[in-house]
């Protein structure tokens, strides 16, 4: 057991966080989820692009750094630390690219990886649709093979994709199989949006942002090569990638540090005044923060000697999700009547709502967790 | 012992959830704090005689009491109404009341032509600061006076709240002259604190409503989904907080209307469980609805941000809890 | 509105105070779940019964005043304020009782009731068996017809029977008819536990106490005037008495309030050294204490205005199971480390913890307020 | 960053888990204070080392460090080990190993043919106090000094504890000489408090396994009692606890093993965690077990009680929050 960094990864913690302080927007971007934050964030991503911070962990040829999972740990650590904004890549970055290093051919790799590194291309999710949130398998949206033209058509609905109005490609999982049942006859298909017969309509989210988009398709034509892991492999491959939705890749620690250490600065500036109740507030959340980063560096190393994390991702979910909402919960009772304002702790109060809910609702979380961590019976 | 609305209370109550259902629709909730409809249902009320429902007859009010305040204004929150009940019929009547120099402004108020904020801590930041004339400033936790000032006696700016639909202001400018002193002063801030109290109780009522309509007609996994065990149990937790903060909350009411000298206790006590209540129930609405619920589209974020906004105003749950530690001799 | 007493009503109060200020153990009895603490309640009970306030709300023909639902719950808040102990007769009074008066013939009334107010009979409940607990309607002890000998022949084992061990009489389901369904084909039995083939083994419940016990039956012979309420008719008048048991009769709110006030006295003893955190937990237990009286007021009008509580009785169960506990894990946390001596505060959270457990299981009756009172539906 | 445990320290773990399940059952647990086959139980941990795990090499222990202490202390968490484990490794060993005079009494500690009790608050009041031969008592908090107390230089009277197989007692009577102070009875504060804190980490994943096994054994409705959602979604959130919790204590081992300058925030935190998750948990696996569970003829019970006990022992979950919130600058 040895916590500390390496000399390599203290080199590499150095580096990150000297130029994050000398880059970092500041003042801070208006939130990426509006047309024009997300161009100021595009710019932004450029420019980690540009001094090789986008993407660490994926392979130099890439636009990475080769860099090791805890490596990687460090650099989120020490950016969230920074001040440094979220990011409107990231689903891109941290859903479809694992899924891509994993189920993609060659040629995918190569064509996609280095344009969605530079923020060239921008990714989002077209998992849900209006009658499939929770129950995913129940996608209706289809593709139709066109075999004259070499591809399929897509028709459907995809909703509540995140910043759907502003991303210029989709990933997301398509009927091909109508006669096969569920969870078969899906496939996982890689959709540019300025295609003919795509409609995008954003629309606002509970923080007034429009940070929603309903994506429509009309027998869109995608090529062959659109297809991600084989056709009717769907479900598998988007399994995958939930996985990492819920677990590490799409929120790591070191956000939640950084919210928890403002906390208690927020807390620390009212002096002398502040109550014993609240005091006790600040320090479970800034305990359950350290928790989640200890929790993590056990789940690296257990990845590191060979343990794929698989259904606990589901726990990392269940811990970050209701964590970030007690950190802000928290922040909102110290600051009172004017937590009614507009402001990083009521937006942020206001996005970690959707914590629970996105992902994957926490209710289905724990019901992986008891089935395949706990093996109770299914009903 | 008998814990119930009497029927004429009965009656007024469902007179005003009526016309609320008819006059303040979600349509009308969105255009909120200045649309077309909103000073016509401010109108109507004054009318029915709700906005001096505290005040004495001889003065135009109906000469009623505490209880059927909190009647109307657990209707006001189920429709979340945009405009400023509590200010008026727990603040502004009663105490503009006894003041015949202010006789024109109170007529006004209690036939809805005039509406009046509130600013208990003199921040200068208040809601309904556009649509209403003059502000009641002062008398945080029952103290100090409470000052009459007209609004266009000072600077106003828009101030982005949580929830557009409250009109947030930011105001400065000298403040009025003192109306209230002493004993009114603390009435008036527990009146008011307890139908801040009254609206939370219909929020939750009203968050609690449309989460059971969802998950009775969504359907996922070939199933509704209100007949998952995890909906299921998260719902009648929420029914529980509700059904066990309204009985405080009227009878908060019932120790006001009597003089009874727990009120101020009593009152604390409403707040703090209503404002905890609503609160959970808002946490549980939303989960119930998914990503439905997380889009303005939807109509349950209106609830929501109300909720939020009301649970910290006129002191959160736990300031008024420390009001009860104070009652029972925890706090100093 | 009017939540003061009436005059009758203070009279009765300030009756019930004076008597139970003179007559109330001092010092405090020990436990009534074990074999000399029972003996020592029944001479309690006795003296209550002599006095006329055993079975307050009963007529007076059965030892009782003819007490409003009102004054039997001032009697209640009363009884717990002094001091008096739990009452070890309270399954036959609170369970048993107001099922006979709704479905017993004249005959079994006569019979029954004048005994079990004075003491003479004391009634234990035979719902759970190993295989029923919260699926009661799994029962399966058997109660066969004996034509020749006009009555029943029981067989079968009912378990974690409160107090079976010292009481003299057992009332129960048993199966009447083994082809109908589950809620079908059962009877409620009432049975003398000094009847041939009756066995009882008291054993232990979670605090030490004999408080449980197996019973078991084997060829009991039973009378016809044994049945109460019609053969095969046994889940119908079973259910009025789980809503007794779950709601208001079994648990008022005087019984609460006055741990609340034991409560506050012990955060008061502390002085100033009261930890505002622990100050604020007193506060919310306190109040929830409140709420549940004010909820009881509100709910004992309705009754007395025609509406049953019927499934609302699930809310008051739910309330007050939660209540108890929350009131003694604040009381144990004020104590800190001695809170693990055995003493009042130990022994009560020990028995609160069983709660949510008994009369319903607290998730069972979830399911009954999400279904019948919120009208979600099942699966 | 390497986040496990070495593979010597996995081996050992594994033994002293071997020794504990096949040699501390329910019924030897159910046995303690002072059955009979204890005093051999504690021979054979004395045996393998594990008594002297933290004691220098040249003092006749293992020179092994406090993550290795985390380890072993889980391990006796999970059996319920109704011996002062904690009090001889984490306090006795390392305080006498320096201390020539008292050379005799650390060898029979380590050999198992002595135990010893811990009294930090010097309340007079402390577990296995039947058994023990000598008690340490001061200490709280990591201030003043730790004295040898022989037992019987004075009265012994048995409590009643909530867990009859603590042997709790009273003890009166002169306090022994000092053997320690200043650094190194912080030091063997933080390591008892860490000591406990695995133990409850040990005692929280044996309730979860049974209420586990219970679930799934346990038909009700025609299904496993684990096949309801409530059911599942309870166990997941206590198993959730528990997850978050261990990586806490294993940490604070780590902090101490490396004299780390924030090991007393993180063994507070660690002790806060571990006592919250495993309290939560044992009342989730009460629940999963119904009626059974609420029974002393079922084993459920042992661990629930040892869980309430340990909670509170060392400072409990609210005192360790101060502490950290001390540390944060929150707290005075």
């Amino acid at each position: 057991m040895d916590l500390r960094d390496t000399s390599a990864e203290a080199a590499f913690r150095a580096e990150a966080r000297e130029w994050l302080a000398a880059h970092r927007p500041d003042p801070p971007l208006p939130s990426g989820d509006t047309a024009a934050g997300f161009a100021l964030h595009v710019q932004w991503e450029r420019e980690l692009f540009d001094a090789g911070w986008a993407v660490v962990s994926w392979p130099k040829r890439y636009g990475g750094r080769d860099a090791s999972l805890v490596e990687w740990l460090i650099f989120e650590e020490e950016y969230y630390r920074s001040g440094a904004p979220q990011r409107v890549t990231q689903n891109g970055i941290f859903l479809l690219a694992p899924t891509l290093f994993a189920f993609g051919t060659q040629e995918q790799q190569d064509r996609i990886l280095p344009r969605m590194a530079a923020t060239q291309d921008v990714w989002c999710q077209g998992w849900s649709e209006p009658e499939a949130g929770s129950d995913l398998a129940s996608i209706r949206s289809r593709a139709v093979r066109d075999e004259q033209a070499g591809g399929w058509r897509l028709t459907g609905q995809k909703t509540w994709t995140t910043r759907g109005a502003f991303c210029t490609h989709l990933f997301g999982l398509f009927r091909t199989d109508p006669e096969a049942g569920r969870h078969r006859g899906l496939t996982y298909f890689l959709v540019p949006l300025h295609s003919e017969g795509v409609t995008v309509r954003g629309f606002g989210r509970l923080d007034g942002d429009d940070g929603f988009a309903d994506v429509f398709f009309d027998e869109v034509f995608v090529p062959d090569d659109a297809v991600l892991g084989g056709v009717n492999e769907g479900w598998r491959v988007a399994m995958a990638t939930t996985g990492s939705e819920r677990g590490l890749t799409l929120r790591s620690p070191g956000r939640f540090r950084q919210t928890a250490r403002r906390l208690v600065d927020l807390a620390a500036s009212g002096g002398d005044d502040l109550d014993a109740r609240l005091a006790d507030e600040v320090v479970q959340g800034w305990m359950a923060a350290e928790a989640y980063q200890l929790f993590t560096l056990r789940q690296i190393t257990g990845i590191l000697n060979g343990h794929e994390p698989g259904a606990a991702s589901s726990l990392n979910k269940l811990f970050w999700s209701e964590l970030d909402i007690r950190l802000h919960a928290t922040a909102l009772e110290l600051i009172g009547a004017d937590g009614e304002l507009d402001g990083p702790w009521s937006r942020g109060y206001q996005f970690a709502l959707g914590g629970p809910i996105y992902a994957g609702t926490n209710e289905i979380q724990r019901t992986i967790v008891a089935e395949r961590l706990l093996g109770l019976p299914r009903r | 012992m008998h814990f119930a609305l009497s029927a004429e209370q009965e009656e007024f109550r469902s007179v005003i959830r009526s016309l609320l259902e008819r006059e303040c629709s979600t349509q009308v909730l969105r255009s909120a704090p200045d649309g077309p409809l909103l000073p016509g249902l401010w109108r109507r009320l004054g009318e029915i005689g709700a906005l001096g429902l505290l005040v004495p007859e001889e003065h135009g009010g109906l000469g009623l009491d505490e209880v059927s305040m909190v009647a109307v204004l657990i209707e006001a929150g189920r429709v979340a109404l945009p405009l400023p009940a509590t200010e008026a019929i727990a603040l502004a009547g009663p105490l503009l009341a006894g003041l015949p120099e202010h006789r024109t402004i109170l007529a006004s108020i209690l036939r809805g032509e005039l509406t009046i904020a509130a600013d208990p801590a003199t921040t200068g930041k208040f809601p309904h600061g556009h649509t209403a004339e003059f502000v009641l400033s002062g008398g945080w936790g029952g103290a100090g006076s409470v000052h009459l000032t007209p609004i266009d006696a000072g600077d106003l700016a828009s101030l982005a709240s949580v929830d557009p639909t409250r009109g947030l202001v930011r105001h400065t400018g000298p403040v009025g002259e003192p109306i209230a002193d002493g004993p009114e002063v603390l009435r008036g801030w527990r009146r008011a604190v307890l139908g801040t109290a009254a609206e939370l109780v219909g929020l939750g009522r009203r968050m609690l409503d449309m989460a059971v309509r969802h998950v009775i007609d969504r359907r996922q996994f070939g199933a509704p989904v209100g007949s998952f065990q995890a909906v299921q149990h998260a719902l009648a937790e929420a029914l529980v907080r509700i059904e066990f903060a309204e009985p405080a909350v009227l009878a908060a009411g019932y120790s006001m209307a009597t003089g009874s000298s727990d009120a101020g206790r009593d009152v604390s006590m409403a707040k703090a469980l209503a404002g905890t209540a609503a609160s959970a129930v808002a946490r549980t609405a939303l989960q119930c609805h998914g990503a439905l619920g997380y889009t303005v589209e939807y109509e349950l974020h209106l609830f929501l941000k109300r909720t939020w906004a009301l649970a910290e105003a006129w002191g959160g749950a736990g300031w008024h809890r420390r009001e009860v530690g104070r009652s029972l001799g925890l706090v100093r």
